[in-house]
Order: C-alpha cells, then structure tokens, then sequence
C-alpha cells in the first residue's frame, strides 16, 4: 500500500455507490466474433492461443477467415493443419509471417513456406510461453537458456549468471491477442479447462487489446475468485462462442481391458 | 478557503472514467472511494492480489484470509478475482492499471515524488509504492499543500529520498489542481475562495498560471 | 514435445502399473512443523509467506520459535508484530538480517534496527515478489523500473528499453522457502485462500526447500487440477497445520445499515 | 544383439527413482513408461501443461482438451495439475525436472545434441527441445547407435544444427549405455551379445573403455 501522509483512514461507506456501480457495464461483452475482430486490420501482428488443436479460438479464427483480413504476423505455438485452426487462415494466404515453435503438421504451410510466399520465425516453446508472459508483466525483456550455443541465438545478447549463459529475449509487442477460455464472465475474467490452458492466460496477459472467447459466459460474480486464472483486466472484449468442434489432431486410445 | 481531504477526495473522484481499474493508496486516496460518480464503474485494485476490492465488512463478518493493501479487513465485489503478488506488479507494470491515486511528502516540478522516508526517522518501507510510480500510466497525487509549517511541499527538487522520478501527472491539493508539465507546475483550478496569490506564495517549485484560472466545482 | 528419430509412437499399456505406483508414496507428507523444519540449521535463509499477518505459516514460525535456530536470514514482505508471525522469531533475536518491502508494525524490531542488532535490507514489493518468481521460473534476474532514479538503484545496473530505464534485479536463492496454503495434497500441489495467497506461491517456487503447511490435507486426487495454485513439483514437505489464530492486524468495518 | 526399442526404453527405466518428475518426449523416450519399476512412483510431465500424465484413454472417453505435447489424447493421474506454458517450461528451466529422456539424431563427445533439422529438408521447429535440453538437471538421449547407413551417430562433433550443447548425461543405444564425461563417452555397459569392439567401431566420437564392461541387465 502506498504511503501517505500518515492520515487517519476513515471507515468507508460505499457499499450504496458500489451497488449503484453494478448496473454501470464495463462493456466488454460483445456480440460474437464479427464484433470482437471488427476493427483488425490488414499488417496486423495477432497471438493466437491454442496448442496443436486444442485450445484454438475457433470462432475468432473463422472470422478472421470471413473478414478476409491480410498481410497478418500470427503469433501462435503451431500453425494449425490444412483445414482446420490456422491452417484456414494460411488456405487464404491472409498470414504473411509465423512465428512458431512448431509448424509441422500442415502442407498448405509447407508450399507456401518452400515458394517464400510465407515468412517464419522458429523460436524455442519455452521462449515463446516467457515472452508473452513478459509482456503482460511489464517486464521488457528476459533470460533463457533456451537456445544458446544454437542458430537461435544468432545474433542475440548472451549472458552469464552464475556460470551459465543465458539468451536475452524480448518481450512480444502484439496488437492483438485472440484467446479461447472454458469460462468468461462480462468483466473478462477467465477460466481454461484442462490442457487447453496452454499458452492462453499468457497471450490473454500480452495483447494490446485482448480478445476472450469462451464456451460459457456468466455474469459478474458468478465465478469463483480463487479459480480465475486470467483478471479480466488484461481482457478487453469477450463474447460467448458457438459451435466448438475442437477437433483432435492425434486421436490415441488404448485397449479396453476385458 | 482549503479543501478538506474529504473535498480533496472528491474533485479526484471526477477524474474516474468509466470501465477504469484504480489503485488507491492510504489516506485521502482512500476517501475517494467514496465519491466514485454515479453510473460509472470502477474497479479497485489492492496490490497485495486483489481486484474489485468492496467497502469494509460489517462487524462480525470480518475475514482473516481477505485483507487489502493496508492490512484492513474488507470485502469483495461481484467479478472480484483473487491473484498472487507477482501477478499484480505484473499488471501494474504493464500498464494495465488505468490511474493510481497516492500521498506525497513532497512532488517536484518534474514529477518526483518522495514518499516513503525521512531521513533520522525510522524507516518502514516503501510497500509497492516504488513500484506503483514507476510503472502506473496515470498518476494523481493527493496532498496538503505545504507542510504544518506552511513550507510549500510543491518544490523545484524534493530534498527527501524519492520513491520515484517524473512520474506524476496531476496533483490534486487543498488549495489547488496542477498538472505537471515539461515546463513546471500548471495551475488548472483553484479551491473555492482561494487567490491565485496564494497558491503561487505556497508553490516553491515553478509555476505556469495562464489566463483566469477557474474554481474547482464538484458536481 | 521434444523431436525424436522419427519412430512411430505405439500405444501405452502402462494403467496396470500406474496403479501399482499410486500405492508408492512420495513422502512429501511429515507429520508435523517440527518435522518439516527439524533440518533447518543456524544461518539459514528462509522465505516465509503471507502479506502482514494473512496467509502465514504459523505452525513453522512457531516450531522455529521452539528450535530456537539463530542468524537467519528472512525474505519475507513484511516482519510481523511485537507478539506474531515473524516478531516472534525477532523477539528471541533468530534473525540476523530481514529483506522485505515493509517492517512498520514492530517495536522490537525497531530496537533492535536502531541497535543495530538487526540488519535490513528493504526492496520493492513488486521487485521481492518478482525476484521469487524469477527463482521459480529458473530466470536468473528480471528488469523492473521499480526504484530507478531511487536510493534502490544504488549500485545496480540500469538498462533502457525502449526509452525507459528499468533496474537488473536477481532471482533470490533461498534455502527454504515455508508457506501456508488453504488446502494442499499427498503430492504437494497447493491451492490458496483470497488475498491469502500473496506471495505463498511465488515462494512456494523459489525454495531449495519448500515446506507447506495447510489447513486442509487430503489425499492426492481430490483437488480439482484445474484449480491448483502451486504444482507439487515445487514443494517438498508438507503437513496439515494445527489451531491457526489467523490474528487480524486491521479490523476495519463499517456501520450496519439499520 | 543389439536392442530393440522396447528394451531401450526398459534399459532407461532402471535409471528412474521413486519421486521422479520425468520429461519423455516422442517415440523410444514415450515408451519408458510401460516399464516404470514396480514400487517406484513417477510424475510424468508434458510440457504443454501437465503433471501427472496419465495411459491413453480408452475408446470413447477421448477428450479433446486433454493432451500431451504429441497432441495425442491422454489421461490424467490422481494428483495431477494444469499450469500455463509460462510455468511449464518454468519448472523445467528451474531445473526441478529430474529427468528428461529425448530422441537424438547426433550426440556430440562433449554432449552436444541436435535433433531438431536436416538441412534440406523442411523444418517443422525446435518445439520445446531446446528449452529442454538447456535446463534439465539430467538429460538421457535414447538413441540407435547409428544412421540407417551404419554410420556412427555419437560423433567428434555434430554435423546437424545444434539444439543444444554439452547438456546430454548419458545415452542409452540400442548398442550401448555411455555417460557423456568431460574425456569423451564413457562405455558402461554392451547390449547382450554385443562385443566392445562393435561398439568401439561404431563410435566416432571419443570413446572410454575401461576394464571389463559389463552387459546390460533388464531386471
């Protein structure tokens, strides 16, 4: 708590203003994902949640396919498969740089990436995950060992702390972050399901303007606060998604033990 | 005459926006709790891992596990999210936090302001406050004018250690609200019934008065 | 995942034996805070949860007490009051050295700060919970603007990204880490209570050591994973603690309305 | 003879010990779980965001929001957690995985490996193999010994592109068990049936033979 001039603090009396608040909106809640991505623009860097399949904003993606929208840096640990995730954005040629940690399950990307209509930029996952993380802390660069001794750290800065070299990476500066949640309510806070958690809380934290879908929205206060994972703070619009096909890419089972 | 730190309280409040999240230190930026406009919606940040921070609980439904910033047992609104500390100077760090309200001992016409120690003192600590002006977007800072013995606390250097520098943005003091600017101190409004004269005999750092300088309303 | 030679991944048959090892136990759980610091030796750094008086390990400070270990080290927000949490220790002269963002509440430790018995080093609050995310994260330091310009950056290297200047702060290196969590499992996985979890988790990470004590210990299984603040991997000992006071520093309140 | 898949991971399984917090990764290192040791208790990390990784699931209780970072369907064990990949590759790098056992296509005498680009050929990325190999406490390469062509895949010095260097532990071949020492590899053990030249010819990288080498035991 910031120190003042050393006032008495008064008991407050607020609950009245704060009751009369709740019917104030924030006005994060919109229509759907035409709404949400109204305002991207073409050259526009997006992160885009999801690992693999799962966890992809499926709703946002499919309108940024309609929208049409070109020349994107996508920002995303995979880059989809040929018909699904952003692999519908590829199809389109909407995405004009990748920057991934692995891109390998897509043949689309590999034409497009052999004929150079497609730029991209291979960094370590965990270089990824830390950067967006950075991003959303404030915090403008950090510290990995991720890479050294590597062509990934071709011309970067290598440090030593406490005898081990470290790569400097930089924070990610992105317009905007399109995330996929289990749970929302209307002030933007989120809750992820399972491994769908990803690398969506971080991007949620990182985007200039925070894009949230999710599979159900509620109102203010209907979720726990000790199980939120993203403060709606770093969410700037949210919407109730539709029609979630959430696809599997590797589907493995084993055998029923009779 | 003077505003009261409720009055001070209140002509800060008028700075909310709607959909704005607010730190709020101790003291008077406390108070302006209290006065948050009508049908705009603020959420309140409390740096030890809170937002949508409510008013104090009523007696006997006091909760150990749910303090604010300033150890005060409080309660929570609907929407409120729990989160640890490095989480919450992670978002004031990254600017997520639209405006931060605090005390000062003293602001220089820069924007440096010294708050947490005075030297031969015991020193307590500066809290998050080196961290809330260093990284808030929006800093307004709450304060008497000058000292008890009426030196201006609004000064071309602060002369006591500073919690940070050219950080704050506006001040909102009992005789007056000054934004600062590149070039100083710029008077924005006067208290009701205070002169120009006075404000100037009590601001020691410099200062920019342009034209008739209104009287603060609070509506 | 890591990239191998290319071998076709066969389907796992392994529940059998998974069930066998659930039978196995990883002996994080000690019966008691005697148990849990027994090996905690004079000259130690310690971190120790909780933000004031909320959310800290009562049950370890109250066994260090009973120890008696001396010349500790403590890297904790805050120092307690004359006749709790960490004063405790401070009354009996334990503590050779506090790192914290605040010290205020505390007579004795006043004294013995003017005697100059007691050394203190004061950072930040952001900066002390980043230095122990950082331990937990393996980044050996992270960049702050918190306290540039500042007595704080006496000594420190300043470094400016895009236009502002931020502060190289290091990771802390703790011995042990003790924090007190809400509820926790046989595998040490943590979930804590409202403004309780403070820097619980972020210390939680950055021990050599972590010991936990809970209010409430179950068996592994019963916490929800997606609701697990602290993943066991970080935490070592853990035992359910016994009669916690919970004393309030503050009691604020308000006037019912009539 | 030299060793079959199956019996590489079953060799690296005897290094496992009860509380491992154990990093597997596609193919030979995968199959180490079918031969986890009766008594021993093993947490499986994936590093997309999981502890506690379960078999795969059954026919029909396949759920698309529960994977492993081959993306294939699993399940998960009583005590298990989700995290974000912030903490994920968090844990790894704080070096509180005990044990990561990877694929390698080369493995240098000084512990280099790579593993992740054939020049040439299309590049699908270093996934989280970098940031595994730079922060792991103890890294197993399982490995055949050598290319289809015969050649030698424990080299003086990897040709490949690195993915990480002087980080690899030990190797577990389908001929062989070496540590990787500052002097070079280390033979511990010979596949059964398999002589010490056989190794000796197929190793181009500095190899250590001292005394007697025992054969692997699977028990």
């Amino acid at each position: 708590m910031v120190l003042a001039d050393g006032e008495v603090v008064p008991v407050l009396s607020f609950a009245l203003i704060l009751h009369l608040n709740s019917i104030a909106c924030m006005n994060k809640v919109v229509t759907n994902a035409e709404a949400a991505i109204h305002d991207i623009a073409d050259g526009a860097t997006l992160m885009l949640g999801g690992f693999g399949l799962c966890g992809i904003p499926e709703n946002s993606i499919a309108a940024l396919v309609k929208k049409g929208v070109k020349q994107l840096t996508c920002i995303s640990n995979n880059a989809g498969v040929d018909d699904f995730g952003i692999g519908l954005m590829l199809k389109q040629k909407q995405v004009k740089k990748m920057i991934s940690s692995y891109v390998g399950e897509n043949a689309e990307f590999e034409r497009q990436l052999l004929s150079g209509e497609l730029e991209v930029e291979l960094i370590p996952q965990g270089t990824l995950a830390t950067r967006c993380m950075a991003a959303g802390y404030g915090m403008p660069a950090i510290y990995t060992p991720a890479g050294v001794g590597t062509e990934v750290a071709d011309g970067k800065e290598v440090r030593i702390f406490n005898g081990k070299e470290y790569l400097l990476e930089y924070a990610f500066d992105a317009d905007y972050a399109i995330v996929k949640a289990w749970k929302g309510d209307t002030q933007g806070n989120l809750i992820f399901k399972e491994t769908a958690r990803n690398f969506n809380p971080l991007m949620a934290m990182a985007g200039r303007v925070t894009i949230a879908e999710v599979e159900e929205l509620v109102p203010a206060g209907e979720l726990n606060p000790n199980e939120i994972h993203t403060p709606g703070i770093y969410v700037h619009r949210i919407f109730q998604g539709v029609n979630y096909e959430k696809r599997i890419e590797q589907r493995t089972v084993r055998k029923q033990i009779v | 005459m003077a505003l009261s730190k409720e009055q001070i309280a209140q002509r800060i409040a008028k700075e909310l926006k709607d959909g704005y999240y607010v730190n709020l230190g101790i003291g008077i930026p406390t108070l302006v709790a209290n006065y948050i406009p009508e049908g705009i919606q603020v959420v309140l940040q409390s740096e030890n891992g809170l937002l949508g921070m409510g008013p104090f609980p009523f007696e006997g439904e006091e909760n150990p596990d749910l303090i604010n910033a300033g150890k005060q047992t409080i309660t929570t609104i609907p929407g409120s999210v729990f989160f640890d500390s490095a989480m919450s100077f992670g978002m004031i760090r990254a600017g997520k936090v639209d405006l931060t309200v605090l005390g000062a001992m003293e602001v220089s016409e820069r924007g440096d302001i010294a708050n947490w120690k005075i030297p031969g003192k015991m020193v307590k600590g500066m809290g998050g406050a080196m961290d809330l002006v260093a990284s808030a977007k929006n800093i307004i800072v709450a304060m008497m004018h000058t000292n008890p013995k009426g030196e201006s606390k609004l000064l071309p250097h602060c002369s006591l250690p500073l919690t940070g520098k050219q950080c704050v943005k506006k001040i909102v003091s009992d005789l007056a609200v000054l934004d600062v600017t590149p070039d100083g101190f710029q008077l924005l409004e006067r208290a009701p019934g205070v002169s120009v004269e006075e404000i100037v005999s009590k601001t020691a750092g410099k200062l920019i008065v342009q034209g008739e300088v209104p009287e603060m309303s609070f509506n």
